[in-house]
């Protein structure tokens, strides 16, 4: 009775958006939390407290704010984004405060008597950051971006209401269209479900390949 | 587009009402998820397979899904099956079910992260099972929950405006409607953000506080 | 009177135990010693039924530990058979362990209270008297946090007291101490070994305070006895060739024996 | 701004924005947009030069907004002329004309015959889109805000309704009519048209500015209107082309 | 020369180094022994410029190390200047504090290609004789997890020749090893002590090697320099009371001076 092929293509087509807002909003989340993550544990105190008031500012205010300022208030003071773009920033920014203070934490989780080997081995800071704390740092991060990614993946649902045709609103469409509610949101369920173990598998096997040979084990 | 002090004012009351709802969704869901949570660690913790996997596998699915989905499922698709929810109902419920799974996690990792020590310390002492729980491994293992919980708290707080989804209104649909009657989204937007802006910063002082007073147990 | 019969332990693939035998008389002190993973710390916990085993029989003073008599037939020991049988066991671990949310009188009261149903006051006075006996009866009010190593382990060996068990396990109890602080451990349980009639396994690595203290020495490689017999024989006459290497080492990392 | 037109020229589409209620706007199931109001525009459209056109599905009260931050350069979604609204946008002449339905169930238990009737039942609730003229009429007429329910969508709405969760859902009455069809509800009843609800007509809604391409717009829809080629576009639809030819913008815009 | 004048040092209100003073010569080796808590390895990490001090100066071989002379004014030390003395100074830590992500043989190069900018086949070679010297050739390519601790000791020390310092600080090498171990790691300390001119500065709690090892020892307690001399002084005949009473502990604890 109704075309369901027709409307599972329209889904497919939401879950591409989804995908495609999931993987720029992560790249834009990953800039921004090593830059604020690292700005946080800066010598200098401008750029910590720039650091700070970025990742309180996008922690404190909530992601639909965030979204509904990037997409209606932004443009009435010139600055134009289409909505992919405006989802892409809103999600970005806001999931990359999350993820900063996953940064700075994993940096500082570094044990001090690694900063201190650096030290005796008259490393300079940035050396040192980046040849021993980041390449270990790194591997704590791994598990929470995995985590970070699946937020940013559920979060791109709220894009629906600034009308970008991700998941959430082409089963939306498909509802209003089929007067069935059941079978679209079912589906879509499912498909983020499979997209967050995608993502979880992902950083499983990344961070098994990382950690080869620190646990003892014989490569 | 200009910001307008009047329209500011006049629009307040109405904002005041939805932060209301807000609070109040928050802290019955905060409720719900706790226990939610607390009966998800124990099916986990489980010797019945059956049930531990389930749970598991329940938990892990609705932890993957995004909220919003979660909420459209509640309010609209379990009627079908007999189940009408009021929205503030429906809502609550959401939030608790969602959060619920990151409280598991926080309880177990607050059990888990009772030194082995302590369990043996407490069979040499010849204590029972339950005087091991209630008297050990509880008070232990509950302080530096608190900081995580109140962190899960705060997140609930800033998702509340997808309830708007689903008829509930709260702040940010408040803001809407007002945004709808009078064509201006910048004040509404603005606001709302500032009312989580602040409300976030008060809280994360207080989570500092809550971190400083509960976080570790000293040994 | 402890018999240990044929047991064995593994974890994973790796066997710990192999078919270990021993036995332990009455008020005996009993040294164990063996170089690092030979499965010392595995059959103390074993006796505390920290562990489980995988064969082979433990007798208790005539009781079976990891099993029940019933109609003649042995099966394995349920929750009450053990709670009875570890009533007679007590364990000081090497990193203390105590309830760092409980002040030191509070943990040594607490399992007389529970488990025995001693009531509070009682418990404090007999807290009180073994606080005194380790020299810690004027810290009864602190914190576990705000004690030294030293202190903590023996406010640790009090607790293990406190319910009065028939035989006493101690695991390393001062290698987790500064240098300074091992000495007023050693000295509690040198007094503990000279005032009670307790039966004391102890496994370490001060052969010096081995030496003086233990009635006879057992030494461990690779989950076996290898050798046993007085100290004097251990330490000075080692008949094992794998017994001098290990005493060798010691010796020579600047360990007096 | 002039050069709207030409800008629209060559870039080769507009940016509508369009409600998915159907019959005033749709999604195909190939996700194609239809509907009478981006059909009308999508042939004005062509006769301007442009050579299609772009939809986002937006909620009612967004797309005022929308508009003003230059989401869409133009609003086709049944958007009905009203004076507040005229005076936050520039509209064309009319397009499509609709009274106000409203949906309850079988046998309308409450007797709702106008929203003064669910004003006077004080435990009555009715659905009404977000920003939507439905919902400014309910208020107007003495519901409180609390008992009228902003509901995202058609789709939404009648399942509420369905469920119980709210008594009557308005919308206008061709809106409700495709959506009973597709519900295939014996349980359902429409009111309509909404007794004391004045009809309504929409126009294509342009940002303030953009008078010269509402102008340009209005030239080709009149053309249209009366070559009957505008009949033939939202007619099968089911709305009527003489109600939207027999009044005019500045009536509308003026009346109370 | 190592010139320690007048430095203190404290951590918040507690006064850990209290005017200190001291020399070194060029190749001596100096042991520093003393109660935990007394300032030993602050003096240590204050000479790495691990820790900043509160007041006093510093020279190493007629420079100052916390100071710049510009114009004949004593600025505080730039990054720059820090840099260009630390090159002289070398450190072996308690905990080894290898580069867990790194194998042996990266340990030991990364330091000198990076600061020095050693092209990697000479930083090899050159890694690959001092891993011989500590007996760790055949580990280049292991991983630090995959290695016991006397051998993380091993290449920790291996890691710190690898950029050739005049002055070596080596702070408790060998008491997080278990006794087992200790030898290997102190052997490599004997050949390193009789092979080379280097400076060296020694933190231990083993006496019996402090004695061996050093010309000279320093005994310190709270913050200051007690009593120094000759080893054989110092253990067999310390004249302050304090010196004495610390020996007496730590031989009770059954440590061989
Ligand atoms: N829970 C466990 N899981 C896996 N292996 C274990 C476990 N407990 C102990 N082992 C292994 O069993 C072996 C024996 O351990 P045990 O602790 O009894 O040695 P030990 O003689 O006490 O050594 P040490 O002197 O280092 O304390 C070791 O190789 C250890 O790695
Ligand atoms: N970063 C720090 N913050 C606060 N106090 C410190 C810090 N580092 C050291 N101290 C304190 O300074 C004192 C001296 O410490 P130091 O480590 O130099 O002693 P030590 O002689 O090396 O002792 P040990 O033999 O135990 O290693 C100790 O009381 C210690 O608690
Ligand atoms: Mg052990
Ligand atoms: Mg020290």
């Amino acid at each position: 009775m109704t075309q369901w092929s027709g409307y599972l293509g329209l889904i497919l087509q939401g879950a591409l958006v989804t995908i495609e807002l999931t993987l720029m909003g992560s790249v834009l989340a990953l800039i921004m939390a090593f830059l604020a993550g690292m700005g946080r544990v800066s010598r200098f105190f401008a750029l910590r407290w720039l650091a700070t008031v970025y990742i309180e500012f996008f922690r404190g205010t909530s992601i639909f704010v965030q979204l509904f300022f990037a997409y209606f208030v932004l443009p009435l003071i010139g600055l134009e984004l289409t909505p992919l773009q405006a989802g892409v920033l809103a999600l970005g920014l806001n999931v990359g405060a999350y993820a900063a203070e996953v940064v700075r934490g994993a940096i500082q989780s570094v044990g001090r008597e690694q900063y201190e080997a650096c030290i005796a081995l008259n490393l300079g800071r940035w050396q040192g950051m980046r040849h021993v704390i980041l390449p270990q740092a790194l591997l704590i991060m791994l598990p929470t971006f995995g985590n970070n990614a699946i937020e940013l993946l559920k979060a791109t649902s709220v894009v629906s209401l600034i009308s970008l045709a991700d998941l959430t609103f082409q089963a939306q469409v498909v509802r209003s269209q089929t007067g069935n509610t059941l079978v679209p949101f079912t589906t879509i369920l499912i498909i983020y479900f499979a997209l967050a173990l995608i993502i979880s598998w992902g950083v499983r096997s990344l961070e098994r390949r990382m950690a080869r040979g620190l646990d003892g084990v014989r490569v | 587009m200009d910001w307008d002090w009047n329209f500011v004012w006049e629009i307040m009351p109405t904002l005041i009402q939805g932060v209301k709802i807000t609070i109040l969704a928050t802290l019955l869901g905060s409720v719900l998820a706790a226990i939610v949570g607390l009966g998800i660690a124990l099916a986990r913790r489980s010797p019945n397979k059956a049930l531990s996997r389930t749970v598991g596998f329940l938990a892990e699915f609705i932890r993957g899904t995004p909220l919003l989905v979660q909420l459209y499922f509640i309010f609209y698709v379990l009627p079908d099956f007999g189940i009408l929810l009021p929205p503030l109902v429906a809502g609550v419920i959401g939030l608790g079910l969602h959060y619920g799974t990151y409280t598991a996690e926080v309880y177990r990792a607050g059990i888990d992260n009772v030194p082995r020590g302590q369990w043996e310390a407490a069979k040499a002492c010849n204590l029972s099972a339950t005087q091991t729980w209630t008297n050990i491994i509880i008070p232990q293992a509950i302080p530096p929950m608190i900081p995580a919980l109140a962190n899960y708290f705060i997140a609930m707080f800033k998702e509340t405006p997808l309830l708007s989804a689903i008829t509930v209104l709260e702040l940010m649909n408040q803001a809407k409607s007002v945004a709808n009657t009078y064509y201006r989204y910048i004040e509404p937007i603005t606001l709302v953000g500032a009312f989580f802006l602040v409300i976030s910063l008060f809280s994360v002082v207080l989570l500092r506080w809550l971190e400083h007073r509960y976080g570790k147990i000293e040994r | 009177m402890i018999k240990v019969d044929a047991i064995s332990k593994s974890f994973g693939s790796f066997k710990v135990l192999d078919g270990l035998s021993m036995q332990v008389m009455p008020g005996e002190k009993l040294a164990l010693i063996g170089p690092s993973g030979s499965g010392k710390t595995t059959i103390l916990r074993i006796l505390m039924t920290l562990e489980k085993i995988d064969g082979g029989h433990i007798q208790i003073d005539g009781e079976q530990l990891y099993h029940m008599e019933r109609n003649g037939q042995l099966l394995p020991a349920d929750e009450r058979h053990l709670t009875k049988m570890r009533q007679k066991i007590g364990m000081v671990f090497q990193l203390f362990n105590l309830f760092p949310h409980k002040c030191v009188m509070d943990n040594v009261t607490l399992a007389p209270m529970l488990t025995k149903g001693t009531p509070r006051a009682a418990a404090e006075k007999r807290a009180m008297e073994l606080l005194d006996m380790v020299g810690m009866a004027d810290k009864a009010k602190s914190m576990p946090a705000q004690l030294s190593g030293g202190q903590k382990q023996r406010v640790a060996i009090a607790r293990a007291l406190a319910l009065s068990p028939k035989i006493m396990l101690f695991d390393e109890v001062t290698s987790a101490l500064d240098p300074e602080l091992v000495e007023e451990v050693l000295n509690v349980m040198r007094k503990l070994a000279a005032e009670t009639d307790m039966t004391m396994l102890l496994v370490t690595h001060e052969m010096g305070f081995a030496h003086d203290f233990a009635d006879r020495v057992l030494f461990f490689d690779r989950g076996r006895i290898v050798e046993e017999g007085k100290p004097d024989e251990i330490f000075r006459h080692p008949k094992q060739e794998r017994t001098q290497g290990f005493l060798k080492k010691i010796i020579a990392a600047g360990h007096r024996v | 701004d002039d050069n709207k037109l030409e800008q629209l020229k060559a870039q080769g589409f507009a940016r509508v924005a369009i409600a998915n209620e159907p019959p005033y706007t749709a999604v195909a199931a190939d996700g194609k947009v239809s509907g009478a109001a981006p059909d009308v525009a999508r042939e004005v459209f062509k006769r301007l030069g442009v050579g299609d056109i772009v939809a986002s599905i937006s909620e009612y009260g967004a797309m005022i907004p929308g508009l003003q931050a230059g989401r869409f350069d133009v609003v086709t979604a049944g958007l009905f002329m009203k004076p507040e609204r005229c005076a936050a946008v520039v509209y064309s002449e009319p397009v499509l004309c609709d009274a106000e339905a409203m949906l309850v169930k079988k046998g309308n238990p409450k007797g709702f015959k106008s929203y003064e009737d669910v004003a006077k039942d004080t435990s009555a609730t009715i659905g009404a889109p977000g920003g939507g003229t439905e919902e400014k009429l309910a208020l107007n007429a003495g519901v409180p805000r609390e008992r009228v329910i902003v509901v995202p969508d058609g789709q939404s709405g009648l399942k509420m309704l369905q469920d119980g969760r709210i008594d009557a859902y308005s919308l206008p009455v061709l809106s409700i009519n495709d959506l009973v069809k597709k519900a295939n509800d014996p349980n359902l009843e429409v009111i309509a048209p909404v007794q004391g609800a004045p009809v309504y007509c929409d126009g294509a809604a342009f940002k303030k500015g953009d008078e010269a391409l509402r102008d340009a717009f209005d030239v080709e829809l009149a053309k249209m209107k009366k070559s009957g080629e505008f009949a033939k576009i939202i007619e099968p639809y089911g709305f009527s082309a003489a109600a939207a030819m027999s009044t005019t913008r500045d009536k509308l815009c003026a009346a109370k």
